[in-house]
């Protein structure tokens, strides 16, 4: 079988009071996910400014999923809500730029999703593995 | 005086690509020209110019310098330099030749500019006379021949056919390997030529800009003018006229990291920019009006006082079309200068 | 091919200036080829008379300076608004970006404004007059002895194509008549770019992003970016930069440029006329405005004072961004 | 192309030394990794130093060409290099080049006269290379006079070595200042500026002026006042520079560049200047 030699970079802004523990969860319970997903621990999910976003692909990133509390759980009533609409505008606009959509999401796990941080993440990989590496929104400076 | 037809202009950008990169004004795909790498398919531009200035060929808006590589408390500098490939530029107009003298007066004065130089040294200009210039153009004010422009060659170009002229022995060299396709001829067609665009450019409405007014040692007499204020006043602050010049030098270098190391790189900047003198501890040109004016006095008399007197305005009118606004320096020129034209 | 004419303006500046509602004019004045017109502050009656100008040229949207010029003018200033302008002035209005109090707007309507590019196309380079003649402007160049005869509707603005709206939505006084929101196709372009492959997608804002050689003017006379230091500008914000680089840094700017615009931008076209690259930067603002009039319902920016932009409100209803799509791909 | 000379490429420097000097104030010294001096300089030249990855800045060299060893820089934390610099220990590589701007005229309009430094904050940082080469060069020169003032005795830079050496030297005099008074202090309290129109000064003396720029512009009115003519004054000037060379096109005050013109001026060759500095 060919080995795809390519292995993605995931970058996964998780908000500190429910994806941050559903990772841990996950970790605790040894639900398997790919180590290439790089776990940055945000106060909110409408902490990631749309900047953020493009800034992990300049880096080299291959994928970015935002995680975030269940709408109506959020710790700071709203904050997911705002979420929502940023990154359905922002992930449109990537869209319309022609940049890859699976590239992007947006996922709510509460803390006692362990399983589905997991499976989601499993998943997410998965699907941006199959788009191979990030061409679209590349830094050639950040690749050497 | 060597001649060529039209027919086989492609055959001669041919044989100039087989030895160095040749570069040609082309069409971009909204009508407006720009530099194109010559390749087949890439037909010559018949606008009067491109809208970035070839500037771009010895100055890159942006260029890497050196590399760094930070290791503990340790530091690596990564000098990669390389020699650039020879390369012609095809097409230049009169304005733009003149443009590099202003740039070399930069960049060739003790310390020279590496990067500059290698791409001066490896660039080979061949220039074309302007038959059609525009209602901007004002290259006369600055003592420039837009009926025969200077450059390693000259070039006129009529409906059918064009002339070649060697002026150094760059462009002999050139004009060597085209010998396949050119043949001698006398100057009658373009003395001709000479006379047609001498006589349109007496037609243009800015024929009577004078720079007499202006030059070094001027500071103090303009320095203060009020009208400065009114002026500037709808100035926006953004970069374009600094950009689209080609005798527009001033650069900021930055760094960048990569995560792998840091680029240090040189890009262009714009003294319109609010932070382009701010320091740490404060910013001696605070307003637009500040600003606005060290990019004039700058062409029109800090330049000139430090250079013999040479202007750092060649006239090529970009900056008339592309201002958001419409100021520029012609409009400068007449308030401050109560030029009368 | 303007209804109001240049004299009417400046009779109407130069009275109200005379009895003192106004202590200066923010007006457009005459440059050196009849297209190349500047704005300024006239202080007085001759300045005026001798300056002002009012034609197919004066696309420059005012709103934006009344930020500065307010701030720096002790006194009331005298605007002339066309209608798109007004929506602008009512989105700065509701950012607190300057004092209603110092202005005096007076709404003008608009037939359109002309794009010098597209002008220069038909009659070539030389102009040296032009002058209106019912549809038709009669361009004199230095190389025809005749005018060439140009249809005022052939050269319009792309933002004037798509006009959205003849009708002014802020003034202290109107002049001529009121106009209406008009149903336009400003959308269409945005539609045939979503309907393309990603991979065209792609390749068509690549060839027009990489020609962005980031002068900042679409920023600088965008009346939606009043940002008092821009993150671009600012060092300290870790995304400063200046030059475009391997493509990337020229995209982040644009999208984040048209992101933080996104729900504040009333679609008044500077960005794209401006442009010296000719880059289409609207359709970026016009995607943003079309997806949040699909998604969260129909929204004009600047169209009352005071509404709440959508990017800074909710439902608990909304759509999640992976619906976006599925939406998308069903409609198609 | 590595043959061709380039100014803008840098040398590695490593610190060897860092002394604190004031709360916001530290003294750098440098050398290349062998343990060189990284370039040869006149008084009053300066050096960028810069932390790859945080930027490059312009500093005055604060030691005196007839040090051998090694260069120091005392530096302000007030920007980003600064504060950078400020966290950097012993060991820690930087990069350096120069020397730029033109130095002090000390062999030849400063032989054999009177010398008066007046220096405020860290504007003493370019006059001690200068004061060192004088006192190093004693015989050239005549008296010398040093008028330094700060916001506290702790502000006060290199105070060990004015103490312990500079107001030892024979023919040298140090007048030292602060703003406010303060306990342990018995020395003058005051403004450079007024403390300079106090002391009365001769005028058969060359002056040379830094610090801010508030300070210079009245302690300037008070030397005219006490009837120095501006031919006989010097001063420093800053810009916002990045090359410094005199390409870049940021520094320039009117046609000259204080990079390369610069940062030395001599008070009547500024009045020629526009005010924009």
């Amino acid at each position: 079988m060919q080995v795809n030699e390519h292995k993605p970079l995931i970058v996964a802004f998780c908000c500190n009071w429910c994806s941050y523990a559903g990772a841990d969860l996950a970790g605790n319970n040894r639900l398997n996910y790919p180590a290439d997903v790089k776990i940055i621990r945000v106060p909110c999910s409408c902490r990631v400014n749309p900047m953020f976003v493009l800034r992990a692909f300049q880096r080299g990133a291959d994928g970015v999923i935002i995680c975030g509390c269940h709408p109506g759980d959020c710790h700071y009533t709203s904050g997911n809500y705002y979420t929502r609409r940023r990154m359905a505008a922002l992930f449109s606009m990537l869209d319309f730029l022609g940049i890859e959509r699976e590239r992007t999401r947006l996922e709510w796990v509460s803390a006692a999703e362990g399983a589905k941080f997991a499976a989601t993440m499993n998943d997410f990989v998965e699907k941006v593995t199959a788009l191979g590496e990030n061409k679209r929104l590349e830094d050639l400076r950040c690749k050497r | 005086m060597l001649k060529c037809s039209l027919d086989k202009i492609n055959s001669v950008f041919e044989e100039i690509a087989k030895t160095a990169k040749l570069y040609i004004p082309a069409d971009d795909k909204d009508g407006s020209a720009v530099y194109k790498q010559w390749e087949n398919g890439i037909e010559w531009s018949s606008s009067l110019n491109t809208v970035r200035s070839p500037k771009d060929f010895f100055l890159p808006q942006m260029e890497n310098l050196m590399e760094f590589k930070t290791e503990g408390k340790n530091i690596e500098v990564i000098d990669n330099r390389c020699e650039t490939e020879d390369f012609v530029i095809f097409g230049v107009r009169a304005c733009d030749v003149k443009s590099f003298e202003v740039l070399d007066r930069v960049f060739l004065s003790e310390p020279v500019d590496s990067y500059y130089a290698s791409r001066r040294e490896k660039g080979v200009i061949v220039s074309t006379a302007c038959s059609k210039p525009s209602e901007t153009c004002f290259c006369k004010t600055f003592g420039i021949s837009p009926e025969e422009p200077e450059g390693d060659v000259t070039t006129w170009k009529t409906e059918d056919e064009i002339f070649f002229k060697a002026n150094t022995s760059k462009g002999e060299a050139l004009l060597e390997k085209l010998s396949a396709y050119t043949e001698e001829c006398d100057e009658t067609v373009v003395t001709e030529q000479k006379e047609k665009i001498s006589a349109i450019m007496a037609k243009l409405p800015l024929k009577d800009l004078k720079t007499d007014a202006f030059g070094g040692g001027k500071t103090e007499e303009f320095f203060n003018n009020p009208v400065w204020e009114e002026l500037s006043g709808s100035c926006l602050g953004c970069g374009t006229c600094t950009f689209v010049c080609p005798t527009c030098q001033c650069y900021d270098i930055k760094d960048f990291n990569t995560g792998k190391g840091v680029i240090r790189f040189r890009c262009w900047d714009s003294c319109m920019y609010s932070e382009f003198t701010k320091m740490a501890h404060g910013n001696n040109r605070i307003t637009q009006k500040e600003r606005f004016r060290q990019r004039f006095m700058h062409k029109l008399v800090y330049y000139p006082e430090n250079n013999d007197g040479m202007f750092s305005c060649v006239g090529c009118g970009r900056c008339l079309s592309k201002c958001p606004i419409s100021m520029n320096i012609v409009k400068v020129m007449k308030k401050i200068g109560d030029v009368d034209a | 091919m303007q209804k109001i004419t240049q004299n009417q303006l400046i009779e109407k500046a130069a009275s109200l200036l005379s009895d003192g509602t106004v202590n200066a004019v923010l007006g457009w004045s005459r440059g050196e080829f009849g297209y190349d017109v500047t704005p300024k502050m006239f202080k007085t009656e001759e300045d005026l008379k001798e300056n002002f100008v009012w034609n197919d040229f004066c696309g420059v949207n005012f709103s934006k300076y009344l930020v500065s010029k307010t701030d720096r003018f002790d006194g009331k200033i005298l605007v002339f608004l066309k209608p798109c302008d007004t929506y602008s002035f009512n989105q700065l209005l509701t950012e607190h970006r300057f004092e209603r109090e110092k202005v005096y707007a007076v709404g003008i309507p608009c037939e359109g404004m002309v794009d010098v590019i597209k002008l220069k196309a038909v009659t070539g380079e030389g102009i040296s007059e032009i002058k209106e003649d019912g549809e038709n402007l009669l361009v004199t160049t230095i190389y025809e002895d005749a005018p060439v005869k140009v249809a005022f509707k052939d050269v319009l603005l792309e933002r004037c194509i798509n006009c959205k709206s003849k009708k002014h939505v802020a003034y202290d006084e109107l002049m001529g008549d009121e106009g209406e929101v008009i149903e336009s196709k400003r959308f269409d372009e945005v539609a045939k770019i979503e309907a393309m492959t990603p991979d065209e997608r792609f390749a068509f804002w690549q060839n027009e992003l990489s020609r962005c050689i980031r002068c900042n003017a679409c920023r600088d006379a965008c009346p939606a970016c009043t940002c008092e230091k821009c993150v671009f500008d600012n060092p300290q914000s870790g995304v400063e930069n200046k030059a475009p680089a391997n493509s990337f840094e020229e995209k982040m700017f644009h999208i984040i440029r048209a992101y933080h615009v996104a729900g504040r931008c009333t679609d008044c076209g500077e960005c794209s006329r401006v442009c010296p690259q000719n880059i289409p930067l609207h359709l970026l603002n016009r995607k943003f405005i079309k997806d949040i009039n699909e998604f969260y319902g129909e929204y004009q920016a600047g169209a009352e004072v005071g509404s709440r932009a959508p990017l800074v409100d909710y439902t608990t209803e909304d759509l999640e961004p992976g619906e976006v799509f599925d939406r998308r791909d069903i409609d198609a | 192309m590595s043959n061709r000379e380039e100014t803008l490429i840098p040398k590695v420097g490593v610190i060897t030394d860092v002394r604190i000097d004031t709360p916001d104030i530290k003294t750098f010294r440098v050398v290349t990794p062998d343990g060189k001096k990284a370039f040869d300089h006149r008084p009053g030249q300066c050096a960028m130093l810069s932390v790859p990855g945080v930027g490059e800045a312009m500093f005055s060299i604060t030691s005196s060409p007839t040090n051998e060893e090694y260069m120091e820089f005392s530096i302000k934390k007030c920007g980003c290099v600064t504060d950078w610099l400020h966290q950097a220990e012993v060991g820690q590589q930087i990069t350096i080049r120069g020397p730029y701007g033109n130095p002090f005229p000390v062999d030849d309009v400063f032989a054999g006269k009177n010398l008066l430094f007046i220096a405020g904050g860290v504007g003493l940082a370019p006059l001690r290379s200068v004061i060192n080469y004088c006192r190093h060069y004693r015989d050239r020169y005549g008296d010398i006079d040093i008028v330094y003032g700060s916001r506290s005795k702790d502000d006060l830079l290199d105070y060990n070595e004015i103490i312990e050496e500079w107001s030892t030297d024979a023919g040298v005099n140090v007048h030292l200042t602060i703003d406010n008074p303060q306990d342990g202090w018995d020395g003058h309290v005051g403004f450079v500026p007024s403390y300079v129109k106090e002391l009365g000064f001769d005028t058969n003396k060359t002056a040379v002026l830094c610090g801010p720029p508030i300070m210079i512009k009245f302690t300037l009115e008070g030397l005219c006042e006490l009837g120095f003519d501006k031919t006989q004054i010097y001063t420093t000037l800053e810009l916002r520079m990045k090359c410094g060379v005199g390409k870049c096109g940021r520094c320039n005050v009117g046609a000259k560049y204080v990079c390369k013109d610069g940062p030395v001026f001599r008070c009547d060759e500024l009045d020629e200047l526009p005010d924009e500095y």
